[in-house]
């Protein structure tokens, strides 16, 4: 018994992967507790930005906004600005990390967020990318952060939504997206990265307890090992402090 | 099809840019939506949502609407369900995150009952932005490589400057906007305040433009801050008096939205789904007899809340 | 002694060719001034918009503006925004009317700006286009007034800086300016309208006392001439009056 | 040549983004526009003009300058003769409609010792635009058929999606931007009131960003109205306190701009030319000792009256 749940130490893993002095596009839920928890420990000048249009808001201790897209997002901004504005931000270089998730993800990267099925025919259709494309196609370094499962992490996902790196390789680049990449996977049993030549990821770190058979059973595709793996130190009591008062409730990030 | 930039222009060459007094009853400024138009929703999500003139064209019984939105939220289920909708142009359409992925889209998309036209968030804002501008496309580094281009007519080119790939994402020129805002005189010129959303650009590109505001102020007062205007009058048609006109959805600085209302929405929709809805629509949108019968149905106690604790965001 | 000015004559020609209910570009000096006094004349509902981006201010009464970019300029308007953002109306089809002047103009409606001279190597370099280009490329009337001289009127201009007709005929439609044109001319002599289908300027009204011939005279090419030729009256005393009292001191339309 | 949007991206993807105290006097700031630049100059014509920052960069004897503005006034006499550019990118140059062509600016264009290079108003325009949004251009029907056209590098295309003709202008990413606002915080988040200009594009087009400020407010007081914010902090590099740093140019909202000094200076050069020039900057710039020096000179009492004149604008 690890005392935290898996949402909880994908939490911590993500807010340790974020550096301090950069900005980061936040989404609404784990994402902007685990920025808010990097605040609160390691990185205490990184700025959040919610792409909705708020720069550093201060988020209410008991009014917490539920989207990033409402007046509880904006409390107290730096700048309340439009989505167009920001996106601008973002395509000039100004937004250093961004957060995704992903209903499917291969072995590049790529995210699909729209359809299980055909596009125009879909078994299930999923709410799509909202600014998760651009964030994918822009942010100098995007993170994507997700539970680990073997039907999310599969060989070849039925859209893509979102682009890693394409079919690896040079493809990102030949396809013309020249700006950022996808850094980073944190999962609640690894950190990947990916490699630089070929683009498919990399498990890098696993996490307390966790073997490289875990996440290789785990997931759908083969991914690269580094050479050296490294094992993440467990969540210490100050951050599932932090983390646990950032959501009193487990809204986002269940408790223990 | 979307209308040329062309026909776009010649529309708005041809309307009276005077400044003449436009303000009507919801149900009047419902006419200017007609069966089978584009119509663009301001706001985003559950912040400034025209809810008041989505009830109207609902009740109306207006068809076959393409209807587009940076992102979706609750508004669409009842779009949809009242049979106001066939096609939705957008970034991202479910209930919220909290509330996660709307049961009812789900069933119309899978069912083939709403076509679903999907962009990148900041390629839907470009596709309004191209709109405002009167071009016909704007170019981004978005989408490129992606499965979105594939399907929802973007293009890809070199650019002839640099050489490097672009996407150009088309404008979009909606047949009528509808957008609810903080304030606004008789005649249309439109402020807002906290997060502007891309209703300014809706506003622009748009070839009729309905306003609602909270509050119908005076001339004078817009004019002592004509900074803080967003929209001329001439970009706008009709203006209607909208208290809590966005509710139980947000309007910055004056109430937050309902999430009790929400909550017990999203259980009824989980246990009865489209039945749910229509449910729904009978209770809150044909049922009530006029716009403050449907204001009283969330009963004052809640209205008074929900300004209460917008209130206490920036108080506290 | 006609009890007015030239330039005076011309404010009150151009005022009258403006129609109510509609929107107008308007520069500092004589356009302004035009505007105004059609607005108190038979124009009430005439809307001024300056390209700095303000929409109908109320003009001091004795702060008047030097320039349309400064806060004179912006008193109490209904809205205070940018240039692009005003730029983006007038391409839009917002705008009704623009007005320009021009140290050269060709029988087209072409206007030069820019340089006496080679564009390089100018013998003399005039101020450039400002918004004079865009308004003569995408309002919906443009109007140009000016002063009637030789040396203004011209063959050929040195540099085409805001396009009329270009090089007549369907020119201007094929060189991609689909959008609005030059839709008259307003001089000391006489009041001017194109023909559409050569796109050369015609002699439509005469001002009172004046002959085709002078008009002829005064003009460096040959413009088409109107079947039936137009007399405007005269510059009523309340015109008169009116127009004084908008530019107390014959800053930009001298008084007799 | 101005900077590829690849470049440029990089430029800012290298930057410190973080939100540290960036006030500084504005002799440190100057040392931000360097030899050769492209240096974009806030404002329009004699409204929020950085004089102080224009002073400061003649002062240094920067040399080599590519200076862009929306439409120059009076201070391009000033860097002309002072010799700090050799080339000026812009819509429109004249002292002002009122006091008429620039004499100076003819002297040097003409005589070949300043090159400038002249887009439409809404052309210039939107290559700060295109800047702002990191993209290599952006679309117009403005300047086609032009012979503006064939000197400034804009270039023609078929619209892909219309076959329409259109004029493509390029990105412009200055080296650096000078700007003078209202106010500002000590982090560089800025905030303007009135006409805000291509001020916030120019900010986000150019690698460098210095800002000048009337006042240097808290940043709580920006916090408690964030939708005023038109520039946020990790665009700026360094934040100037400049009590009338526009002066004799206007700042909207606290003091007009001083015509008198204007009608002088003109009379000058009309009489002296560029001599009249010469020593209007040892006077104005070489000469005073310091910032407060500077306005010393032009009488307390003018300072007042114009702030008065301002006031009085929209009080009466």
């Amino acid at each position: 018994m690890p005392g935290y749940t898996t949402a909880e130490l994908v939490t911590v893993m993500a807010s340790r992967e974020l550096e301090d002095r950069k900005t980061a596009f936040v989404g609404a839920g784990l994402p902007l507790i685990s920025a808010a928890l990097a605040q609160k420990t390691h990185a205490p000048d990184l700025t959040i930005i919610f792409e909705g249009g708020a720069v550093a808001p201060l988020i209410h201790p008991t009014l917490a906004p539920y989207s990033t897209n409402e007046a509880r997002a904006t409390r107290f901004a730096l700048m309340v600005s439009s989505p167009s504005d920001l996106f601008n931000l973002l395509h000039r270089g100004y937004i250093d990390y961004g957060f995704l998730g992903g209903a499917q993800i291969d072995k590049y990267g790529n995210i699909n967020t729209s359809v299980i099925g055909d596009f125009e025919h879909p078994k299930v259709r999923l709410p799509g990318s909202g600014g998760a494309n651009d964030i994918s196609s822009l942010c100098t370094k995007t993170m994507i952060v997700t539970h680990h499962e073997k039907r999310r992490f599969i060989e070849k996902i039925d859209f893509l939504t979102s682009p890693g790196y394409l079919a690896g390789g040079d493809s990102r680049r030949a396809a013309g997206l020249i700006f950022g990449k996808v850094d980073r996977l944190v999962s609640h049993l690894c950190v990947m990265d990916f490699d630089e030549e070929s683009g498919v990821m990399r498990v890098k770190k696993l996490h307390p307890g966790v073997t490289i058979e875990d996440v290789l059973e785990n997931t759908g595709f083969a991914p690269l090992v580094a050479e050296k793996l490294e094992t993440t130190s467990p969540p210490t009591e100050r951050e599932l402090k932090i983390l646990r008062e950032l959501d009193p409730e487990g809204m986002y990030v269940p408790h223990a | 099809m979307v209308l040329d930039f062309v026909e776009a222009r010649k529309q708005i060459e041809a309307k009276d840019h005077s400044m003449r007094d436009k303000l009507m009853p919801p149900e009047e400024a419902a006419k200017l939506v007609r069966d089978g138009d584009h119509m663009a929703i301001g706001g985003i999500m559950y912040s400034r949502t025209p809810m008041a003139m989505i009830r109207e064209v609902i009740r109306r019984g207006v068809k076959g609407l393409t209807a587009s939105r940076l992102l979706f939220s609750f508004e669409s289920d009842m779009l949809f369900v009242a049979g106001s909708v066939d096609k939705a142009v957008t970034s991202w359409i479910s209930m919220a995150v909290t509330w996660g992925v709307s049961k009812i889209m789900r069933n119309y998309v899978e069912g083939g009952k709403v076509k679903l036209e999907e962009w990148s968030h900041a390629g839907i804002n470009l596709r309004y932005k191209a709109g405002a501008m009167g071009v016909p496309f704007l170019p981004t580094l978005s989408m490129l490589g992606s499965d979105l281009m594939k399907y929802n007519g973007a293009k890809e080119m070199d650019c002839p400057f640099t050489g490097r790939k672009l996407c150009l994402v088309p404008a979009l020129y909606p047949d009528v906007a509808v957008i609810h805002v903080q304030r606004a005189d008789r005649y249309g010129n439109v402020q807002v305040d906290g997060m502007p959303f891309a209703d300014a650009d809706l506003a622009r590109a748009s070839g009729r433009v309905i306003v609602t505001a909270e509050e119908i102020v005076s001339t004078d007062r817009i004019r002592r801050e004509g900074d803080k205007t967003v929209i001329p009058f001439f970009c706008v048609d009709a203006v209607v008096e909208a208290p809590f006109g966005s509710y139980p959805h947000e309007c910055p600085g004056l109430y937050q939205a309902d999430y009790e209302h929400f909550h017990r929405y999203a259980d009824t929709v989980a246990k009865k789904g489209v039945d749910g809805v229509k449910e729904y629509l009978q209770e809150y949108v044909y049922g009530p007899a006029s716009y403050y019968d449907y204001l009283q149905k969330f009963h004052i106690a809640n209205l008074m809340k929900n300004v209460g604790l917008s209130r206490r965001l920036v108080s506290d």
